[in-house]
Formats: structure tokens, C-alpha cells, sequence
């Protein structure tokens, strides 16, 4: 059973360098424009590069009981690690976009929710810049979701990597965007 | 003809660039090629100049470096 | 200050921009995960606002300099985490001998020892039995929100300041490093006496010293009497607590900080199930919501304490509720890894919910 | 002789609140270190701008004894982070002076000051080296000499498992934030005139926002040096300043 | 060791006599009045036992070099008094986090602050509630006479060695300062398992290197589950309480340390009136007499707590009796004088046992 | 290229724990500081004869990181005190190292660190200057340089109202009970050796009972320090060791 | 009402350098060979000699519950300030040793006790030894009320005078102790 | 003919004998009267010599010493 209403949610995984935390401030700071409560909660696994890194996303016109759940409507995955444990946690109905490029042979099993593949390692590949994944992952993500609009997520993409001091990326992230968005629409 | 070799321990490496910084003949150098942590490691590119001094071996702070010497033949 | 400015930030920032609003000029403290945010916003905003920032060498000097701030009529904070703040326990200590309204945000990372920076809510009892040596209590305020974090730092200003009292923000991981949208603004609560018992040197007091002395002649005649009669007002006036579906509900859930969110999600999903359900939720640690829980505990049939720590405030409960037949406690063994690195999800929460429903 | 044909040459300090005799055992030299102080003070006029912190010791009521002074006492050893805090609210036309026994800041302590100076605060520190705890009944110091018999060295400080006396007008000196470190004594009339020239010069440096400024005074304590009180002075010329050499150890201009 | 020796002596010396008699070989401390005699018998004494006397720069330090020393597998000890005491919060939680059984003497003074040398019992909390954050309880052993300084500092050590814990002797300045006639012996309380956890070199241990970390990874899966288990024997088995007149009361006066030898001489006097008034002493404090005190409880008509604090055992006892209705409490504010100097003495307890009876 | 024909001329050090990687950041140079001390280990034959304690900080889990080594962390700036508990009870012919970051020894470990020397405690502490809070996140250390950008600091530190950094080799030097006090670097080949030759000193002295020996590391910290890792050796010759210079401070005979 | 059975309560008080505390830990310890308990507690109302100093002593061979006295069998005072005090805390029946050179009108008021003034300040004076006060108030204190013995008593004061360095002063101390002994039995 | 006098202040003195050590010219001793609190203080015994250097006032720990200048007549 997903959430009702107006209420998303979404939990964001990876490993350290990957920039899956990038991915929540952008979703977050894009609801924060529309719905009354927006949460976000990253949790690092270590403090190494490599070490897990997950980041829970909810909004709403509700108020948010808690910043961090057990199950979830929707969750995005870059790597294999987070996949396993997503797949445990997602309600049923919810979905999950996975990284396919890394994610090989998404073992569906018995869960009840929609897998959606993304082979954004190799996305990124093609464009000559792996850190570039992770925004390419955001745009399939809205694109698959529908969640928020492409504007509101661009103009959250200005805030957030200006203020991580990546502003000068600014042109080539918003491309990886469209190409993300793209492969989704098919 | 090189008398030393350097091996990388792919894995251990975090790409730091250290002892490329520190080879005093300019034996190492990172290119294209990076780990599963998404490291970029070093390669070695110049080997007949390597005198066998062990400052990347030494200096490497993961331990990712062996400096080997070849035998002398016979 | 007045205006309100909405804004997504973390429940560390949101402290710091509480603080601002409340007139606060001095921040002295030292690094310590998970609470880093909060000398780092006050380090870049505190001089824009005509305040200081002092980067301590301990704890220990954090609470002494915002002593000297504090005797000297400041408004000033400081900000630690679980280790940090067993450091400040003689300083604090001495503050409730003289007084003085101290104002120390404490987000909690787990302990014992140097423990698990990830969260943790086990430094209930230290906050609230005893500030140090004395057996002086600290009037403890538990955010549950960013929001919260933010307006209960300006509480603590308030209530601090109206009973020259040590007042202590208990935060904790999860509080601290989520961010959400917040509305901040200055909150009034009412007038406040002046600080006439200030130090300032005697040139600019009529030539009158001002003496503030943590020691002898300490007159335990006068000191207590006054602590008695100071800390039945708190208890009397100034307890608070959040009600959440308690109204009809059988089973009372009682949590505080983070763990009241995570609970209250719990009971979400438990009233989906028809199950009834309610979240009671003391703000104020110290005072205890005696009242309110005892009163709360007789209407329903059983209660659940829900704790990120192995039992503390479930004492208190217990002692309010008069013993343990209705009382079940779930806490940081239901944690969802071994690890430092865990976290006490809804799923147990509600696991449990269903269990005593049935 | 005729009563009403003398003047008054020399008086009590007037500073001197006459209603609370001080505690000190007969013979401590901090009742003389307080005069000088007192005459620190009144040659800069500095009384109504002074909040004075104390540490944990046998001067920790010392503020009780100046007439109009204002002050705090702070807890054992931590009179700088205290100094700091208060100074920082009361801006640099106030003077915040802490005084400090060698347990108090060399012990207990040794953080608060140590990082004070780091960190340049424009504090002013008079730090009593009596060799001892006297407060707690004469137990080993950091500035104990090495054979000096103690409470907790019965037999003497022995050096090879107790250490060597700290000299701290020296380590402090070794800090950049420290403009002016002096040692100084009033065990006679002269060093008594030039520790007071030491305390002036360290009240107006604060003044003038130049630095940290650390005044090392050392005193008898007669119960617990065993000596005789009125062996005080000769004691600290001949078996302290032997130790702790008089005079001025730093004395720069500010570094920034 | 094994001899008995009958000398008089201070309750601090008996501290010493009972370490040295128990095989303590290393002691740390800082001064700190009431409790100066305790580092001057080791600094005497310790070395001709061929151990190690260390002044140590804090009281910090103090707990830190005994973590050293216990790591190590020593048997060690410190001293101090209240400030000191909450200046051990944060290594004595550190040492719960790594399961040090370090045995730490405080000799109250009264509190809060630098507070009054003369005594008090003000740190109760402080020493029951919380090792500092994480809220580990130490075991406590309240010593009400100099016989007992010198039994309880024995008996620490085992409980300490028994179950890894650390264990506080909650001694004051009325115990410590005063002498009495005792008997010194080294007292058997049965084996204790082999250190085999102590830090060596690796070479002195069949070259496996032992390592105590008090940081990461924090296994709370692992840590407070087997806590629990080990608060839970100490619960069941440790308890211990003096009773005096109690068999027939219809009064209990609950003290403990000093306050309950002046307690049961007030009682005594009361006999004498022909009032059933009896005692009952708490010598463990954690773990506390709960069974005991809420038995005898339900036998007598009134109970009344009495200790030289503001109220702090008080609140336990009212946990364990479910309530306040037979419970009345006199404490500081009861002291002859107002000034730091004043003491609890048995007259007004004797005069509210008698409004009890009345 | 024949692979028979070729011999080991440098391994990683074979008392490097290799099952657990180093979790330092890239370019960290405590990596190179954990060889360099594994290395004087090994000259003079001591890995089973030590006892590491180490601080808070990043240096903190090292034992883990070499086989064999026996360890405890002590709580934040605590190390000193553990090791002069731990060294007195395991005697004279065992060595107990404290190895502290800037912070941890410095800042919240003062008074620890210096009455340690103050007792002239028999111990050798590696000190690791990385001129700011490494494991917090970057803050201003007391060893930070005036202009440094961290994250407390974030126009640089201004010297006027947050001081001057500390040398903590000279401040240690200025105690009678440090025999030995040096300043290191582990960002070139020769002064890796030099500091190894360090290290071996300070294991040599403490076994020779001879008194407390201090080696200060400068260490690169690219993320706090904000330079690329590859950078880090030129850094540390061009930026820090210009603030603290490199080499002996003090080299002394036993003291008494 | 005195105390019962062979149960001894005294307490001594003055100014601190009146050695009053030496006179207690002298009974205290001249109890201990004979009593099976002993107890003694000092207190100290200020750091500063001048101010007051108390000392209890209390010999049983029953159980001794406090070591403080609300009110008690005897009393010892060297000067007018404890005489005040003591006189509203003996016990009816009780006895107060007074020093009659300092303590002029001795105020007997309606209290039931009695009272027996010694002239210690004169008769050390008469010895040229002010500081003898205290052990010619000893003297008479055990004369006037019996308890141990003169060996017992001088066999402690060896033992404690030895104790605190002054044991080259003994010989004069115990002249002191005969000198109030002989002036008791008058 | 003395031109000072010193007049100490019996009940604040602690007879210490400081003055007495750091009097340059000798004029002070303590001899048998004590004051309330047993303190054995200074009399002056020389003034003659007295030099009106104020050693005496400045180093009683106790504040109790006053020096006095007598006026030249007329
Ligand atoms: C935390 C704490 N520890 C110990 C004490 C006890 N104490 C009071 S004063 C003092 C030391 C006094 O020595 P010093 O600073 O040299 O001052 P002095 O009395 O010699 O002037 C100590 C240890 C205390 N008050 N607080
Ligand atoms: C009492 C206490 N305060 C603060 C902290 C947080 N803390 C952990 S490491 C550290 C400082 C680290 O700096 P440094 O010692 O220089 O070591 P580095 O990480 O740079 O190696 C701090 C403040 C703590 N663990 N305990
Ligand atoms: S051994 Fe020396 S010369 Fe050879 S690659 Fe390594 S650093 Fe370069
Ligand atoms: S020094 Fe080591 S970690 Fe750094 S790039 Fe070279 S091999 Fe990799
Ligand atoms: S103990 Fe020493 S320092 Fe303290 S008052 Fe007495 S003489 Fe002075
Ligand atoms: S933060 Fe700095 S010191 Fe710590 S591991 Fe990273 S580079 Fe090394
Ligand atoms: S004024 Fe000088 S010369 Fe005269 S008595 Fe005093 S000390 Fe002696
Ligand atoms: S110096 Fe002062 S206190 Fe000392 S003897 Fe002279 S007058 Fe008396
Ligand atoms: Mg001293
Ligand atoms: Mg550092």
C-alpha cells in the first residue's frame, strides 16, 4: 500500500561517491517551492568513499510523522548494495529505479512493486563524465514518477550545486538531466 | 632496459597522485584507468628511468605499491 | 526580526537561526559530530550580526566561557554532543550555583564512551536527574522537528531567562541532520525581569561590585529553599507535552525527540489497521509530565515507551503510572542493524503496537 | 611626641575592605600580592573597569577584599575560559584579570590557559606560585621543587617518578598571543616595586587590545614550605627565585 | 594480610587500609578537601607496599590513568570529591563502554558548585542515574561508618571484578573525617575469574595483541542486550541493607551513609519514648534495596526518608512504595545552620519521628 | 620480461594489516605516518613489546591497522593520561606510545600532554599536525595558520580575535622532563628517514628510561586542507613547514 | 538524661589554636584500649585560627549509632563562644568543664547540669606556657568526671603528641595534665 | 630624635614578623603581648632609625602597619 494523497516518498542509495545525496537535496529543495512539509535524512555508513550513503525524501501538504521509514513508496538505486535492501523495504505498488548499468539481473522475486532500469553508469560513460550518473538517474526518476515538475527540479539543480560550490557544472548537469529524462520517455 | 618494476595494488589504491608527485624520474602517471571504488590508479609509464629509490612504495599511504628489482641474469 | 522567512535547512541550522532570532550574540564550542552544523553556522553568521564566535578548547571551557558570557548579562549558547556534554557537568554544576541562565544544546550521538555518532537518546537520565554534582535539575526541552529545533531554543531563552535557570536542548542525530521546511520567525513569550544581578565591573554599576562566588560560604538555608520554590513553578507552569490521536486511543505510546516521529508514524499505520492507537509526547523532559501522563495512563489500557536508549525515561513512567502492569518498553536493541550505525525504524514500533493490541 | 603633629606617610591600602581581615595564614605572601595589585590598580585607575576571576585557591576570595571590585569565582582551574567569555561581552574598554594559583592554572587548568593565550585573548593573568596546594593543605604542585617535602611526597618530590618543577612565565612566553611574561616577587621592597610596575604594565596592555599578558608572583606559604612566616622573604629569594629566575621573560610588541 | 589489626583511624584512612588490604597497588588522584587524607595515606603508604602513588594534573586525568592502569588488568584506585566527581563523567562512561571495573571513592561535599566543604549527600543522582551519557548505572556501595569505609572499598573491588563494572564507594566528609576503632583484615568474598580481557603487548600474550576501543564500531546489538543481563544479576543478587528495630516499626526511616547513623540515633531516642521506630539503610544504592524498602514498606504506617539533601533517594523510594501517601522527607534545609558548616544532627529528626508518631 | 628473474625490492610493509584497508581520505599522509612508525617498530624489534594508545581523531583505529599491536583509545585528549596509568602499571621494559592529533593534544588534551612532561612520565607521543579538526570536518585546530580557511574560520582565521597557531614541539621542549622533541615530515623520501630516525629515538629513549619523548608530524590533509591529494608533499614543504620548521628542538641527557 | 551503661560522650570545643582537637583524639585515643567502640569527628567552623573548632568523642562498648550529638553527656570549652553552645545542648544532668579565666559569669541559668570552671589560661600562665591550656583542661576533665584512667590518658597523650611531632613537649605537657589534675581535685 | 612612627594595628595583625625581617633599620621585634586571637604582635623598638622607607606598610600581608611622618614644627 503506497502513501495517499499528495505524499511522496523516496529513499536515494549508492555508495559514498556517487552523488546519491546530491539527488535528495535536489528532489527535496524542488518540493520545498510546492508542498507545505518537505523532509530529507542522509545517513552515511562510513565515513569512507565507497561506505553506503542513503538519503529518505518525503514531502507533503500533510504533516510528516517521522523522516525515516522502514517501507517506502519509491526508492532510486546505483548499485547493487542498496538495490538488495530497497527491494525489501518497498511497499507494494511502490517503485524502484535501479541503475542498470551495475545492477545486472534485477532479481524481481516475489516483490510487488515496478522495476525500472536505468543504465546510468553507461549514460554517463557516453558522455565522458561519471560523475554525471546521478543526474541523469534524477531525470529518469521525475520522468518515471511524475512527481514535481522538470522546471521546479531544474531550478532546485541551480540552487543546490551552486551552494556546493559546482555552479561552473551547472550547463552539463542540466544536459545529463534531459538525457536521463529522455531515456525514460523512451 | 628497466631494471625496476612497479606494481599497483589496483584494489588499495585511492588515487591520491602521491607517488607520481614523489617519483624523483617521473616513472608514474594516472590516466584513464579507475577501480571499483571509482579510483583513478597510476600507471606505471616510464620505467627505465626508475632507479629503484622506493619513494612511491614508502610514501604510498595505502600500501598499494611494491617496487620490484630484476635479477641480474645468471 | 519579526517578519517570518520560510526555509529548508537542518535541525542544527535551525538552532542557530532560533538562536539569532532570539537575540543571542555569543556562541563558544567545540567540534563534535553529529552537532558540527551548528558552530559552523554560527562561525558564518554570528559576525554578520554583530556577535562572536569563540572556538573552545574543550567542552569543558564551552560551558565556562558561556559562564563568564552569561554572568556578564548575554544572551549566549553553546552546543555539544553526548561526550561533550558529560564534560560540562561540574561547569553546569556551577551554574546552578549561581544561577545563571545557561542555555547548552546537547544533540545526542549514542553512548556510552566516544559511542556511535549516528544518534541515540541515551543521555536522558545525565540531562535530567542531576546537572553534575548537587542534584540540581536542568530544565530540559526535547525537539522532535527542525521546526521544533528552532522554536525551543528560543523557549529555552525564555524560560531560562525568566527563572535564571540552566536550560538544555535535547537533540539528537536524527533531529539535527535532517532538514526540512521551517518557518522562522522571533517567538514572544512575554516580558522578562531585567538582569540586574549581571556582573559588570563597578564604574558602570553606580559603583557597586557585583560578587559572584561558586563558593563558601555556600548557605544551604537560603539555597535550596529558593531551588524548591523556583522548581515547583517550572514544574507547575511550564510542563509541555504533544497529544497526538490520544483521545479515543487504548493504547498510549509515549516517546520523545526523533523517536516520538518514528513512533507517531507507528501509530499512523496502526490506525490503519483499526487499531487505536496514540502518541503522547513530553516536550519538556524536566519538568516530567507527571499529570499528564498519569492522567492519560488511567483512561488507557496499556502503554508503550518507546525509547532510542535501553529504558530511562520508563522509569519516570513507571514511577508516574505507580508500576509496571500496563507498561512495555521497546528501544535500542529493536534498532534495524547491530552496528553504531543503526536506527530504531516504525517497523518494530508497530510490530509492537499490533502485538498489544491483540 | 605630639599627636597632632604627624602625618600620615604610609596607610593601610585603602583599597583594602578593613571589614573582611583576610583568611590568609600569617605569614602568606598573597596578602602582600594583593596590596601591589590594589596598587596596580589605583596607579591606572583602573578599579571601576576591573572584573576580577579567581580560581580555586587561597586567593579565590581575594575579590571580597578589594573595595568596589567586582567578580566571579570561577571553578578550579578554569578562570581563562571564564575571563574569555566575560571579556568578549564586555569589550575591550573592561579589564578582566584572572588570578590564579600554580595548581589552579598549571594543573587543573593548564587547557584554559594555555589555549586563552592561543587563541590571543587580551586577558591579564597573575599566577601565584606557592610551590603547593595550599588550599587543600599543602599537597604537591607542578611548581613543587624537586625534594620539596609535601603532603603526597612525604620524602620529598622525587624526580624520577613525580618530575621536575614547570617554570610557566617561561612556557607561556612560548606563545605567540603572549606579549609580556614576567616573574616577579614582593619579598622586598623592590621586587614588590617592580612586580607592581609588571601588573601596571600588564593592566595597560590589556587596555591597549596588545595581548595576552602573564604575571608569575611567587609567595611564601609558610605552613607549608615549613618555614617560619617571618623566614617568608629570604625563603623566596634564596630557595624559590633560585628555581624561578626574577624578572621579565617577553616583553614584544603585539604580533598582529 | 590475612591477620586482623584493630587501629583507630579516619574513615579515609580506612579507605586506604581496605584498598591496601584488597591488593590495590596503584592509586591516582588529585586533592580535593574532604578527602585529602585518602592521597596522603597512599603517597605514605603505597610505596613501601611496593605500588605506585600518582599525582595526577585532574580529576580527569585521575579517572583516565585508573582506565590505564584497569585496562592493564591492575588493581587501582581513585579519589575525590563531588566536582571532582562530575569531572569523571565522561572517562567513567568511557569505561562502562569498555567494561573497566574501576573502583572510584567520592567523599561528598556538599553540592552544587564548589559548594560547602563541611559535607553533604547531594550527588546521589549523579552516582545512581548516569556514568555520565549512555546512562550506565555504576554499581554504588554507601559506607556509614569507618569500619564499613574499609569493608565496602573491599567488597568494590570484587563486585568490580566479578561483573566488569564500575563501582563507586559514596563515602562523605562526616564518614571520612571521622575516627573510629576498626579492624583491618583482608576480607574473602569468594573467586573471581581470570583478566584475561587485560591489554598486554602482544608479545606477553602469545602474540595476540589485545585492543579496548571505546569508539566505533559501537555494537549496540551486542553492548546494552548483554548490559541488561548483567544489571539484572547485579539487581537480583547484589542488594544490600542494614535494618535496625525494624521487626516490629510502625515507623521506617529510611537513610543512608552518615545521615543514617544520625537517623538511628534519633530513633534510638525515640525508642526510649516508647515510639516503634526503626531503620532501614540502603548500603547498595545501585543496585537499589526495591524488594526491601516497598516489602517492609507495606508494614509500617509511615515512612520517612531522611537525607542531607534536597530530596534526591526520596524520589526512588516513591517509585518503589507507588506513591507518596505514607512518605515524608526532612533534609538539608534541616541543618543547624544556614552557612556551609551546618550539619544534619538527630534532633530534628527525632522531632519529626516523634510528629510522625504523634 | 621474465617474472622469475625479478625479486622484492620494496614491499608494503608486512606489518600492514591488509585485510583492513586504511580508512583515511585520499592523499591522507597519516598512511604514510602509520609506514614510517611501523617501520621504526621494526628497527628496533619492539611491535610485541608496545602498547598504542591513540586520541580521538583520524589516527584513532591505527592499531587496528598494524598486526600484532595492542591498543586502547582513550577518550578525546585523554591519551597521556591513559598511557601513564598503563605505563606504570606494565613497567619499564614495556613501550607505551600515544600517538594525538593536533586537536586532541593541543586543544581539548593540554593540560593531559604537558603534565605528563610536567611528571616526566616515560612515554613517547607521536603528534600529528594536520592544522585543523580532521575527523569532525575540518575546524580550526589551535595549529591552524592565520588566513587558513576551515570550516569554523570561514574567512580564514583572523589572528586579532582567534590567535596564532601553536608549536607544539617548542612548547613541549620547554619542559625539563621532555628529553626529546622533534619536528617531522613524511612527504619525501628523506624526510620519511629522518623522521623514522625520529621514532626510533623516542621508542629508544623510553626503554632506556631516559624520559618523555615528543615527534610532531606535519601531514597533509587534502580535504580540510583544500589542496588536491597530489599536492600534499609540495604543501607540507611549502606552506606548513614554512610556519613549523623542520628538525630537532631538543635532544637531551636524562635530567636527573 | 545521660547516656546508659559505660557509654561516654564529651564534646570539646574553643578556638583553633586552643588545641581543643588535641584533647579529643587524646580521650578518643586512651578510649580505644579499653572500649570496644570509639568515635571521634571534628569540626572545623573556618579555615582561619581564631575561628571555632569543635571535636566529639564518644567510648561505648555498645554499638555507637552518630558520631554527631545533637546534645550530650559532657562538654569541654575553652572559651565563651562553645561554652554558649554547649550549655543549650547538654544533656539534664550533664556536665560542663569550663575555662573559668576566660569564661567570667558563667550563666548557669536554669540549665541542669553542672558546671565546673578551671582557670586554664591562668594556670598555663602560671607555667609560662600558654599552649598548655588544652592538656591542664584534660587533667581536670578526667578528674572531675573519672572516666579512664590517669595512665590511659597519659599513655594516649604520648602516643599522639609523639604522632604530631611534638614529642620532644611531653614532659611539659604531662606536668600540664598533673597541674589541671591536682587544681580538679582542688 | 625619631621622625616616623609605625603604629600597627594589634587586633589585624597575625605576627607574622615580616616587617621585623624587612625592616632595613631594625626598629621593629616582637616581644610577649599577643592579642585576642593569640597572635604575638610587633612593637616598634628603635624608631630612631627609622628611615620612613614604608617596608614595613607595604609588605604586611595584613594591612595592620601605618607609618606616620612627624611634621617639622612650624
Ligand atoms: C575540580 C576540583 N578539584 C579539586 C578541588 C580542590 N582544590 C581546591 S583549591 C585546590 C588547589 C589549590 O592550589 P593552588 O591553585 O596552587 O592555590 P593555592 O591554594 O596554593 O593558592 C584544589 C585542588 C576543587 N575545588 N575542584
Ligand atoms: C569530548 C569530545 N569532544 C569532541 C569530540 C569530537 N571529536 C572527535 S575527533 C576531534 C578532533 C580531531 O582533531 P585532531 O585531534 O586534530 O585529529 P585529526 O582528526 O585531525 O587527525 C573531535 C573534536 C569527541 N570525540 N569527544
Ligand atoms: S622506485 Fe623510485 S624511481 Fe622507481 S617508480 Fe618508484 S619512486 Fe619512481
Ligand atoms: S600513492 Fe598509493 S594510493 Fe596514491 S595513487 Fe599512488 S598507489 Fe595509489
Ligand atoms: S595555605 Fe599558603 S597560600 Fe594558603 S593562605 Fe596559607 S600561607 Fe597562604
Ligand atoms: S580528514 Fe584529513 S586527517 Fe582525516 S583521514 Fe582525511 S585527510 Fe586524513
Ligand atoms: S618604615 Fe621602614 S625603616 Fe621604618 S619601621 Fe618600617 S620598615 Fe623599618
Ligand atoms: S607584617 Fe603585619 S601581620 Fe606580620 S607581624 Fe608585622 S604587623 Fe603583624
Ligand atoms: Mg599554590
Ligand atoms: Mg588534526
Amino acid at each position: 500500500m503506497t502513501s495517499n494523497g499528495d505524499r511522496h516518498e523516496v529513499i536515494v542509495g549508492g555508495t559514498g561517491g556517487q552523488g546519491v545525496i546530491t539527488i535528495g537535496y535536489v528532489l527535496a529543495q524542488a518540493a520545498f517551492s510546492k508542498y507545505k512539509h518537505v523532509t530529507r535524512f542522509p545517513i552515511y555508513m562510513g565515513a569512507m568513499r565507497g561506505a553506503a550513503a542513503l538519503i529518505t525524501v518525503i514531502f507533503s501538504n500533510e504533516r510528516i510523522a517521522a523522516p525515516i521509514l522502514s517501507n517506502y513508496d519509491n526508492a532510486i538505486t546505483m548499485e547493487p548494495g542498496t538495490f538488495a535492501r530497497f527491494k525489501a523495504g518497498i511497499n507494494p505498488g511502490g517503485k524502484i529505479v535501479y541503475n542498470s548499468s551495475v545492477i545486472k539481473d534485477a532479481e524481481k522475486g516475489e516483490t510487488d512493486c515496478c522495476f525500472y532500469g536505468i543504465p546510468v553508469t553507461d549514460l554517463a560513460q557516453e558522455m565522458n563524465a561519471p560523475y554525471l550518473a546521478n543526474m541523469i538517474m534524477l531525470g529518469a526518476y521525475r520522468e518515471i514518477t511524475g512527481v514535481l515538475t522538470e522546471d521546479m527540479v531544474k531550478d532546485a539543480m541551480k540552487y543546490i550545486l551552486t551552494s556546493e560550490g559546482k555552479g561552473d557544472r551547472l550547463k552539463i548537469n542540466l544536459e545529463a538531466y534531459d538525457k536521463g529524462a529522455s531515456y525514460a520517455k523512451g | 632496459m628497466a631494471k625496476f618494476e612497479v606494481e599497483i595494488k589496483q584494489s588499495a589504491c585511492k588515487g591520491c597522485g602521491i607517488c607520481v608527485t614523489v617519483c624523483p624520474s617521473n616513472c608514474l602517471e594516472i590516466r584513464e584507468s579507475f577501480n571499483q571504488a571509482g579510483y583513478y590508479y597510476p600507471e606505471p609509464v616510464n620505467m627505465d628511468d626508475c632507479t629503484g629509490c622506493g619513494a612511491c612504495n614508502k610514501l604510498c599511504p595505502d600500501f598499494a605499491v611494491t617496487v620490484y628489482k630484476y635479477k641480474k641474469a645468471g | 526580526m519579526s517578519e517570518t522567512k520560510r526555509i529548508m535547512c537542518t535541525g542544527n541550522d535551525a538552532i542557530g537561526h532560533g538562536a539569532l532570532a532570539a537575540g543571542c550574540k555569543f556562541f563558544f564550542g567545540y567540534p563534535i559530530t553529529p552537532q558540527n552544523e551548528i558552530p559552523a553556522f554560527f562561525a558564518n553568521n554570528l559576525p554578520k550580526a554583530g556577535g562572536t564566535f569563540v572556538q573552545t578548547e574543550s567542552e569543558i571551557s564551552s560551558i565556562q566561557m558561556l559562564v563568564g558570557a552569561v554572568a556578564a548579562g548575554a544572551r549566549a549558547i553553546t552546543s555539544t554532543s553526548s561526550p561533550g556534554y558529560s564534560l560540562m557537568q561540574e561547569g553546569l554544576s556551577g551554574a546552578h550555583a549561581i544561577e545563571l541562565p545557561c542555555v547548552v544544546v546537547n544533540v545526542q550521538r549514542g553512548g556510552p564512551g566516544s559511542g556511535s555518532i549516528a544518534t541515540g537518546q541515551t543521555d536522558y537520565n545525565l540531562a535530567t536527574k542531576s546537572a553534575g554534582h548537587g542534584g540540581c535539575p536542568n530544565v530540559v526541552l526535547s525537539p522532535s522537528s527542525v521546526q521544533e529545533c528552532h522554536d525551543l531554543v528560543q523557549l529555552a531563552y525564555y524560560l531560562a531567562d525568566k527563572y535564571r535557570m540552566c536550560t538544555i536542548v535535547l537533540s539528537d542525530a536524527i533531529v539535527g541532520q535532517s532538514a526540512e521546511a521551517i518557518e522562522v520567525k522571533t517567538l514572544d513569550f512575554g516580558e522578562l525581569p531585567e538582569k540586574n544581578w549581571a556582573i559588570k565591573p563597578s564604574g558602570d554599576n553606580n559603583n557597586w561590585p557585583v560578587i559572584m562566588d561558586t563558593y563558601m560560604p555556600f548557605t544551604y538555608g537560603g539555597y535550596f529553599p529558593r531551588m524548591k520554590e523556583k522548581w515547583a513553578k517550572i514544574q507547575e507552569n511550564e510542563v509541555r507535552v504533544e497529544s497526538h490521536l490520544m483521545d479515543d486511543a487504548d493504547i498510549m505510546v509515549i516517546a520523545w525527540g526523533s523517536t516520538a516521529r518514528t513512533a507517531m508514524e507507528a501509530i499512523n499505520w496502526a490506525r490503519k489497521d483499526g487499531i487505536k492507537a496514540g502518541l503522547l509526547r513530553p516536550i519538556t523532559l524536566w519538568p516530567f509530565p507527571e499529570k499528564e501522563i498519569s492522567e492519560a495512563g488511567k483512561k488507557v489500557k496499556s502503554v508503550l515507551m518507546v525509547e532510542d536508549n535501553q529504558g530511562q525515561m520508563v522509569y519516570d513512567v513507571e514511577r508516574v503510572l505507580g508500576g509496571k502492569d500496563k507498561l512495555s518498553f521497546i528501544g535500542i536493541e529493536k534498532r534495524n542493524e547491530p552496528g553504531g550505525l543503526g536506527l530504531l525504524y516504525p517497523a518494530p514500533i508497530l510490530e509492537e503496537i499490533r502485538r498489544l493490541a491483540s | 611626641m605630639n599627636e597632632e603633629a604627624k602625618e600620615i606617610l604610609h596607610a593601610p591600602n585603602p583599597m583594602h575592605q578593613a571589614i573582611i581581615p583576610p583568611h590568609f595564614c600569617p605569614g602568606c605572601h598573597y596578602g602582600i600580592i594583593l596590596n601591589c595589585f590594589m596598587e596596580a590598580l589605583a596607579a591606572t585607575d583602573t578599579l571601576g573597569k576591573t572584573v576580577l576571576i579567581t580560581g580555586i585557591g587561597c586567593s579565590m576570595v581575594n575579590m571580597h577584599y578589594i573595595k568596589g571590585m567586582s567578580g566571579l569565582v570561577a571553578l578550579h582551574g578554569r578562570g581563562p575560559a571564564v575571563a574569555t567569555g566575560m571579556k568578549r561581552v564586555l569589550g575591550k574598554d573592561r579589564l578582566v584579570i584572572t588570578m590564579q594559583g600554580d595548581g589552579d592554572a598549571s594543573a587543573i587548568g593548564m587547557a584554559e590557559i594555555m589555549n586563552a593565550a592561543q587563541r590571543f585573548e587580551k586577558l591579564t593573568t597573575i599566577f601565584l606560585n606557592n610551590m603547593n596546594f595550599g588550599t587543600t593543605g599543602g599537597q604537591m604542585a607542578p611548581t613543587t621543587l624537586v625534594g620539596q617535602k609535601t603532603a603526597t611526597t612525604p620524602e620529598g618530590r622525587d624526580c624520577e617518578t613525580q618530575g621536575f618543577p614547570i617554570h610557566m612565565a617561561e612556557v607561556m612566553a612560548q606563545m605567540k598571543g603572549v606579549v609580556f611574561s614576567y616573574r616577579g616577587a614582593v619579598n622586598s621592597l623592590k621586587n614588590f616595586a617592580k612586580t607592581r610596575k609588571a601588573l601596571i604594565t600588564g593592566i595597560e596592555n590589556q587596555l591597549a587590545g596588545k595581548g595576552y599578558s602573564f604575571i608569575e608572583i611567587l609567595s611564601a606559604c609558610p605552613p607549608n614550605q615549613k618555614i617560619k612566616p617571618a623566614d617568608g622573604p629570604r625563603f623566596v629569594e634564596e630557595t624559590m627565585a633560585r628555581e624561578f629566575p626574577l624578572g621579565e621573560i617577553k616583553n614584544t610588541e603585539k604580533p598582529c
